[in-house]
């Protein structure tokens, strides 16, 4: 910690030596519905805007306004964007949880909070900066019913003086964030963070070690929220057709993409749509709309959670045997049944894989940034389009609503794939086609669109048994024929899907393998193992089922791998056993962490540790 | 004289050049005598009729014995055989990718006012414009013979067992929440069911077709009130109509003020001629109040109930581009680079736009 | 063949020497809706009646009339109850499949078909009888709209004349089929078969060498099919609540569940059900009906087929997370989808195991023939209630609608067990309780049922996150602890469902692994593989999951493991993979079988063979 | 003098003896002025001075804030809190189980007329004996505030986007298809609710209580037809009602005849006193044509809009013995030894019994 800190007469214990730079985390607790909203992004936003690199976490509860919610910004100079266990600097505003906070601090941390509180006295090991938050804001906003707004904006200024963030980044930060047409708001949060500012400078002689300094790791990054960056993909993928029902952690991925759509999919003209968006009466409706809108050769898509995907079941169970196109967001939140609505896991990856009564298997995406949530929900609508059935792209709500710095999106560089659809021309030219015949021996058929003008356009679509020639039949050898060819489809997809990433280290025994969300922890554990263990790892991070022959390539060139899961029963493990050959099976190793929080690079590291000393 | 010299006799086409086979469908798999092939078949003449193109129908159905039949019919029309009770969703879907589309829905009463209720009432409150037909048993055929929601009370099953419940009225749910044609009507009565089906295709909206559908393998027996008997005995219908087509210029004197036209979306006309009884289909609330009444006095209405032309459709309501928006090419559905660039911009700096 | 027709001039080929006696099978081909369905089962009891061991099984369309149907009966004196790939003699009824019926027999066997068909000139090494079916029937009826009924028994009489069955028995048979109340139709249908018997004796030499001889295999066993089977179950179980909704094909369960509690479950003074059925108005409803029921207290059940075991996902796991008991019956049909609703399969395995979004497990009971289809539907009740949560009786198409010979029903031995409940004394000894604590050690928590009178009998159900108290939580220890709790919970199951029946051959170095219909083919696949091949094997069959040690054992215990499955991506082979060491699963072999047809020996006999000389 | 002589204040108590603590729930975690906080205060009040026996009741719901609220109310009482729109079922499978229950169910308005509207349906044709409240914001409040089924047409939302579709009253819909109870009313309205709710627990069939809840939140802003001064600028309510418990023998005279008493199953009375209008609750014609009426000229009718006793309702149709099903002892549920030596008998040689 700093020198003045060392020289001061309170006993603060435990601190690190030396001040930390660039390296901490700050909690805000507060509770939902008090608006903290603002101050906190502005907070996050003024670190990044000093080339810091930055993420932030909200943890909230499952109602809207009155219970606890916890706002983490974490700044990190090696880049780690994934959740800290330990909190390094409090901000204390809610009377419920300030104990209980104070007392899961780390020591030599930070407690910054409202006077009243009075939690000095708490502990000894913690360097204490009380705040009389109303008193302040009673000074510099004279309308009283919009102090409770400003009055966050105080810990802004308060936290800046002592961590010497720049007011000048604080202030173009919070301008940015009201734009032009709220310039009064502006100018009102201004004062207050300036008020909260000059209060700590005057009141406070710094003893903590934490503080920032501008860096440049930031240039060419935006901050961007998961379900925001797959709504942009949606939207450059040329999505038509959005039919939806809002579920938490997804109804943000559709509420800004119509956003979006409403800025940029109006003929310039007409001021027409080119597309439509829909809110169905449920889950049943809105799947069925989104496959039906595929079938007729729309880009379609629905986003939804668990238990949308629960109800959705049967109708995915036809999109698989008749072949219909489309693209479902699965945000994962914390089950079974409603669980933890506001808690991210990774709970549905083998539930999503085999939804569905009878024999079926489905395509995932596994985005591990925004970045690839732009990407791969770009692609998404290629995939379904091509192999002409539904394509989950499986997120979670830690990356679906939590906000990350990621590298700006690339505009798409490859045209829009449409898959085989014959037109009226081709008709003419074959003079008929068989809808599930496999013509290209790779297990795709060709299909046509409704309103096709041609007589032989027309084919008949069923959920019961067919023929190649999609008519109805109950004999054993077209119902295996058809059902073979869907397995050769799947296969063929294993080739066009995103391929893993894969980092293997030279001599490594240890591998890890991942999906998600579950990567921000695993990076930052592989440099824990490294430094601190001296354990050299490699990883392989899955970023699409079915999986293609890296994975397999990747277990046999190691002695003892560990699929990391953010579940209890292992799903992506499990998936794997399905999928893979036993004697690889047989060296796979299971992380698994259900609690609904984030996953963090300690618990990684430390499971690890634990089976190898084992 | 040798038969080699005469020429073929001149095939009968539609005012497109096309025969009736044209319009067929498959071979029914359904019961000799079912109600549903008699409705499939008026399907065929209507659409022969009024010389509609084949491929720019789609055909819609849940699951049952009735949502079987549209294999039965235009061949040369896209078919989706969907779900059980879901036909709404997926006829919706459908037409937001392509809203050109004439389509064309067949679904049971099991269908769709037992598991399919939920989706009929929010396809009534969006007029989806469609023709909807219920081909109405009172039973599940396809799984021999229950009660469905639109059995009668104390109607008996084959087995004997009675109905305690009340039915739903699938056209007084249309005419109340939302949807813009709705009719009632019976496999046999030929000539109704054609005018009626005709009207609802050229009709811009909603257009619900309730025909009682006579299932002659479980529910045509004594005690049935949706047997071939029953219906005979009890239908009302409530005026006469026939439809005449925009094609065919048919000047309209109207001689006598028992006659009244309605006309359509396509030009078209549906002309009502008055029976006994005075009867108003353009009035809502009328057209409930006299289902109420049938219903105490136990008659079965048929006609057209209640017709509204002109409410906006859910389609319209969407302010889509007129071209299908599954068809749009990428120019217009894939914004440019400085789009990308401009937001990209918003999220560096987190700056409102 | 019989020296009969080895004295006759034509040149039947390639029939077995000598005579064949009780064994063979028997396919009568006609068109559904056309009432054969008497005279088939009177063929067939008229053999059970004579001591012969019979099953028969029923082929027929997805639609209601008018489609070729295939009644096949098979006799065999070793007890083989399964499926058998080729037909003995055939019975062409049916203008529209005749010629390829005919085709498809093997040489040697036999053809009874109506004269009209004129198929004799097909083939010149099948026995042909050609029976002019509407001269014989007008003769013998007079009401002409009574012909199209009588005709089939008609066939009975041929039959029982060229395979020397005793009339008495086709007469006996036909009284107690029609009743006493329906003596007149007796009379008419007894007319009919004598007249056809009369044809038979006076027109033809019988040249084939199949015949039947009395034996007294039959002795306590009894007919039935699997559905009414799992309903007697249900019945003698206490069920009190069913919930419905009618699909293909387990609509018969709960069909004959109906008639007999019409029968036997009414309070003998009031007449008042001591039962409740409803037919809901969709599976959603149906399961959740069901579900409350057994919240409330009532063993409650419901009965379905794979669409709605998909539709049924939601409640499901709200079932699993909130700990609510009731039995599901899935009376497995051929999927994805629609499917073919009327072939069999066992294609919902893994996906009954796995249901619904979230960590969930399920457990499943898996009946062999239609006596374990009693004894189990009895069972599961008690285990729903004893472990709060869904239990799956899996059957099949096969199994539930075709008609088989069993051993008799046993009344149950045991009391019902109706778990851990507390009454409102236990609770004023308690002083209280805690909904999802584990008091056991065993995972099973204690509930009480709403009405309990006493002050401290509520607590609130709920699908979102809970603490042992049944109190709402969103803490990371919570949600932890309940889920391992649930895990242990299912542990604990393992030794409370029905064990594995397993028969080790000393020093067999192959083992079989199946479930239920499986089990027919594989006990005389493996006779097969005896006799042909003098290869020996272990059988063990799974009669439920969560898996026991056992099925380790097994495993450990042999070279190579084939594992039955009666679908296409070996879900039963995969549960194990899932579950079991993958030192374990290595020596798995799949057996796969998804054409929808009842699974025959010869098919596993083959499939081994090509594997073993692989 | 010294407090500690003085003797504490006697507890008050209801007619069981139980304090009103026994009724109470959990505390809220809605937001601070959400209508349904009123409600559940409400619903305590009425249990309370009922003086139910708070474990004879079952409380009931779905998924949404107003489904959340069974947990702030009556802690001594079973609750189900199942999934999104099954209510019905689950309310409907417990009956089953205990018929002696009284049923309490609270829903909300996304939770009833958009996901769960088939259930709705289903059980108003069932005429399930339940006490069914709505807390109807319009709005789903726990997603944050997108259109329900019941948003009237033109509404705004918080974000100004205008609601298109035409609402479902749930209200109009119980009234026509078999509920026997069915009362309009609003959190903000103490008095009126207090009888309505204490009038649905003491009738005997389905009670469907359609309660304007506003939330605060996310629909009380201007442009809202739900919001709190919306609903106070246009309600109006067809009558005065009090509840009269059986147990409080108060002489009946009335006086004058605009004063009228319904005599539910359990002995209570309501009270209904004539305002301006002449509204007749007994006659379900004239209740839907009101509601209708009302709908056009934008007025919001509060008060029993209809009630209809002595209908039977589904659990009396199902002849069940008295006691609670889920609780009677295997001798009366398991059938003896001989039945199955029967049935086995029967089965063994193919004789009909
Ligand atoms: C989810 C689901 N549940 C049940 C079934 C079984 N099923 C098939 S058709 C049908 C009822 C059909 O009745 P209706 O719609 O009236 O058609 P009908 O056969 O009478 O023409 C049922 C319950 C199914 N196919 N899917
Ligand atoms: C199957 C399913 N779909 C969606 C959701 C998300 N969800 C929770 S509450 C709710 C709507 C609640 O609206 P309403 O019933 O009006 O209750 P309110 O919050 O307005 O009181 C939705 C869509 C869910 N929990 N389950
Ligand atoms: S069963 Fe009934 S509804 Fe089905 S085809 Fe036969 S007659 Fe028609
Ligand atoms: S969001 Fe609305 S409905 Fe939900 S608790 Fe708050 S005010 Fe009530
Ligand atoms: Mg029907
Ligand atoms: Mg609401």
């Amino acid at each position: 910690m700093s020198d003045a800190a060392l020289l001061t007469a309170d006993a603060v214990t435990g601190s690190p030596a030396g001040s930390v730079v660039n390296d901490f985390s700050i909690q805000v607790a507060t509770v939902n519905g008090s608006g903290s909203q603002t101050a906190n992004t502005v907070l996050m936003r003024s670190l990044f805007q000093m080339g810091i690199p930055v993420s932030g976490k909200n943890m909230f509860p499952s109602n809207i306004a009155g219970l606890p919610t916890w706002f983490t910004i974490r700044a990190s100079k090696k880049g780690y964007l994934g959740r800290r266990r330990e909190v390094d600097f409090l901000v204390a505003m809610n009377a419920e949880t300030a104990q209980e906070d104070v007392m899961k601090l780390a020591p030599g941390s930070v407690a910054v909070y409202d006077e009243p509180l009075n939690l000095k006295s708490l502990r000894e090991d913690v360097h204490f900066y009380p705040v009389p938050f109303d008193k302040i804001v009673a000074a510099t906003c004279h309308e009283a019913k919009l102090r409770k707004l400003v009055k966050n904006m105080i810990y802004d200024g308060v936290v800046a003086y002592l961590l010497d963030i720049d007011m000048e980044e604080i202030h173009k930060a919070l301008i940015r964030q009201f734009g032009k047409r709220k310039a009064k708001a502006a100018d009102l949060n201004w004062g207050a963070a300036q008020a909260g500012f000059d209060y700590a400078k005057s009141t406070f002689e710094k003893k903590h070690p934490f503080r920032v300094e501008r860096m440049d790791a930031t240039a060419g990054k935006i901050i961007v929220d998961g379900n925001a960056a797959c709504a942009l993909g949606a939207l450059f993928a040329g999505v038509t057709v959005v039919s939806w029902y809002p579920i938490t952690p997804s109804s943000s991925l559709v509420e800004s993409l119509i956003g979006y759509l409403k800025r940029f999919r109006h003929d310039a003209e007409t001021g027409k749509a080119t597309y439509a968006v829909v809110q169905a009466e449920d889950e049943l409706a809105s799947i069925g709309m989104a496959l039906a809108a595929g079938w007729a050769g729309a880009r379609s898509m629905t986003a939804t959670a668990g238990p949308g995907i629960s109800l959705m079941a049967e109708f995915i169970g036809l999109s698989y045997y008749a072949e219909l196109p489309t693209v479902v967001f699965d945000v994962a939140r914390v089950g079974p049944s409603t669980g933890m609505p506001t808690r991210t896991q990774q709970g549905d990856v083998l539930k999503n894989a085999l939804l569905s009564h009878g024999d079926t298997k489905h395509p995932m995406l596994f985005p591990g940034s925004p970045k690839e949530c732009f990407d791969m929900s770009c692609e998404a609508f290629n995939l379904s389009e091509m192999f002409q059935t539904t394509i989950f792209v499986v997120t979670d709500l830690d990356l679906g609503m939590n906000t990350w710095m990621t590298d700006a999106f690339e505009y798409p560089g490859k045209p829009i794939a449409r898959g085989k659809v014959l037109s009226a021309e081709d008709l003419d030219r074959l003079g008929g086609f068989g809808r599930y015949t496999d013509v290209d021996g790779d297990g795709i058929p060709y299909r046509t669109l409704p309103g096709t003008a041609n007589k032989n356009a027309a084919y008949f679509t069923r959920g019961s048994g067919h023929n190649a020639k999609a008519q109805y039949s109950e004999r054993e050898d077209d119902y295996i024929n058809n059902m073979d060819r869907l397995l050769k489809k799947f296969n063929t997809m294993r080739s066009h899907v995103p391929a893993p990433v894969v980092d293997v280290h030279p001599g490594a025994k240890v591998g890890i393998i991942a999906i998600g969300t579950s990567d921000f922890a695993v990076s930052e554990s592989r440099d824990q193992l490294r430094e601190e263990q001296n354990l050299e790892t490699s990883y392989l991070r899955l970023r699409a089922y079915p999986f293609n022959e890296q994975l397999d390539e990747f277990i046999k060139g190691h002695d003892r791998v560990y699929v990391v899961d953010q579940n209890r029963d292992a799903q992506l493990l499990g998936l794997m056993r399905l999928d893979l050959d036993p004697a690889q099976t047989a060296k796979l190793r299971s992380i698994r962490y259900y609690g609904g929080l984030p996953l963090d690079a300690r618990t990684v590291t430390e499971e690890i540790m634990k089976q190898e000393n084992a | 004289m040798s038969t080699a010299t005469t020429p073929p006799p001149p095939k009968k086409v539609n005012r497109l050049g096309l025969e009736i086979l044209n319009y067929r469908g498959g071979k029914t798999t359904l019961c000799a005598g079912c109600g549903h092939n008699a409705i499939s078949e008026r399907i065929v003449e209507c659409a022969y009729e009024l010389g509609l193109e084949p491929w720019s129908v789609a055909k819609f159905s849940g699951i049952g014995c009735s949502s079987k039949s549209p294999a039965y019919f235009l061949n040369q029309a896209h078919g989706f055989n969907s779900v059980h009770g879901r036909m709404p969703a997926v006829a919706t879907g459908a037409l937001l990718a392509n809203h050109t589309l004439t389509a064309l829905g067949v679904s049971g009463d099991g269908d769709t006012a037992s598991i399919g209720l939920g989706q009929y009432m929010h396809m009534l409150r969006r007029n989806l414009p469609m023709v909807y037909i219920i081909e109405n048993n009172g039973v599940y055929g396809l799984t021999k013979g229950q009660f469905s929601a639109t059995a009668d009370i104390g109607s008996t099953q084959k087995t004997g067992s009675v109905n305690s419940l009340p039915p739903f009225d699938c056209c007084s749910l249309a005419i109340k929440w939302g949807a813009t044609y709705v009719a009632r009507s019976f496999s046999g009565d030929k000539k109704q069911l054609m005018a009626l089906i005709k009207g609802a295709i050229s009709h811009k909206g909603l257009a619900v077709l309730d025909i009682i559908s006579p299932c002659v393998t479980f529910n045509d027996h004594e005690g049935s009130t949706k047997s071939y008997n029953y219906v005979k005995d009890h239908e009302e219908s409530i005026h006469e109509i026939d439809y005449v087509p925009y094609f065919e210029d048919i000047a309209v004197d109207i001689e006598d003020g028992a006659v009244q036209d309605v006309s359509l979306h396509d030009g078209s006309r549906l002309r009502i001629r008055k029976v006994e009884r005075d009867y108003n289909p353009f009035e809502r609330g009328h057209a409930l109040n006299a289902l109420d009444d049938a219903e105490t006095k136990g008659e079965l209405l048929t006609g057209l109930l209640y017709v509204h032309t002109g409410k906006p459709t859910f389609i319209e309501q969407l302010n889509m581009v007129d071209e299908p928006l599954g068809t749009l090419p990428e120019s217009r559905v894939r914004p440019g680079k400085e789009v990308l660039t401009t937001i990209m911009e918003e999220l560096r700096t987190g700056g409102a736009a």
